[in-house]
């Protein structure tokens, strides 16, 4: 399946882009999803940084399984207020 | 009326608190986030703020609802500026009004500290030789101080 | 510029706030109490607050100069009003700013408690069948809660 | 000597007046001052309540001498705020 994934902040500028449609396969889980792209960009966050992932607007555990159409979006630690 | 604003224009923080006050309240705190002209010593410029602006209000309306319910009171506005913030320009409202003083101190505390943690949004501090996105904010009001000073207030 | 005063004229929050505003501070929380229209399920109708102005004045200078000592901190206003205050209109400002959150918080929430137990102004509640000076207010941040606060902000 | 006592609101109230000229021995303290005004004022303020002084606007001890001139005020509990 396709799962396009956004990048923000300091994700989007550490990757050179803003959102990347994936090919993953059906079934596949967050965890999965995050070493898919750590491989695809070694330089994104440091191994011991977990890379936080938002589906559909919520955070989202390595467990949850991805479906066609998920928003998919990479959080990197937040610094608001 | 929208308690939960994410907006690109200058915040108005009477407006901001002028939501959350009633006659049958009689203490309001409102708190201001404010930037800063300086980090670990070096001079900051301006700041921009990015959100994830779906998400973020989503999570801001988490903060508001588990406070409220936390300290049984009904009214809190948060108010979040984003793009670019100027020094001594205002980035946060967070106003909260209640009968007495006491719940109206400790949820405005216990928002910010929140919402630092868990809202999806992202300060990039601007020096005069380059920029940084901000990692992450001095956690200062940790879980377990938070959850001590609910006990306290609890015995009290 | 004043940072203490006692006025019978309506208060201005917002320009007590700006008095503690300063480009090196990231955080400001601004205390109103305002009149509520209910006590004990009386209805009230109007306050009227009196001041031993002098000593007033001289007691709120203590609080604010205890707690910029105590938190470290360098900007607290305080202003109070006097004589008739209508439902919903505040009766006192307590503005305080500070580079980090925590001490602007604790700060205010300890001036607004501290200037209720010493400072000589007596809040009489008008009913619409009588009146009464209001004895001893809420003491809810009681001193051994406030020491306990202490405490863990020291740890933290 | 004659001291010259202020009294504020509940106080000012209960006594029906806002100043009173008393006269006291010579080197009278604090605590002689209050005594002679729950003797003049026996409603002003019930026997379990303390009775609080300001000598020129400064909180007194019961101890404190007192002096010709002095800027003498009875502070009932306060309710600022």
């Amino acid at each position: 399946m396709e799962i396009t994934v956004r990048f923000f902040a300091l994700y989007r500028e550490r990757a050179g882009l803003s959102s990347l449609a994936m090919e993953l396969p059906d079934g596949a889980s967050v965890a999965a999803l995050t070493d898919v792209v750590r491989q695809r960009f070694p330089r994104l966050a440091p191994p011991e940084v977990k890379i936080v992932v938002a589906v559909n607007a919520e955070y989202a555990e390595p467990e949850q399984v991805l479906r066609p159409g998920d928003d998919v979006c990479l959080i990197p630690p937040v610094s608001g207020g | 009326m929208q308690m939960i604003e994410i907006t690109t224009s200058p915040l108005d923080p009477e407006q901001v608190t002028r939501k959350v006050m009633r006659d049958s309240n009689g203490a309001v705190v409102t708190f201001l986030g404010t930037t800063r002209d300086n980090f670990e010593g070096k001079r900051v410029v301006t700041l921009e703020y990015e959100a994830f602006e779906e998400m973020a209000v989503k999570e801001l309306e988490k903060v508001r609802q588990g406070l409220l319910d936390e300290f049984g009171i009904e009214d809190m506005a948060i108010s979040h500026r984003i793009g670019r913030v100027d020094i001594g320009e205002t980035s946060l409202v967070v106003a909260v009004a209640s009968p007495h003083r006491k719940e109206a101190f400790m949820a405005c505390h216990k928002a910010v500290d929140w919402l630092k943690e868990t809202v999806p949004i992202w300060k990039k501090e601007v020096y005069e030789d380059g920029s940084r996105w901000v990692a992450c904010e001095d956690h200062e009001f940790t879980h377990e101080h938070a959850s001590a000073v609910e006990e306290l207030v609890a015995d009290s």
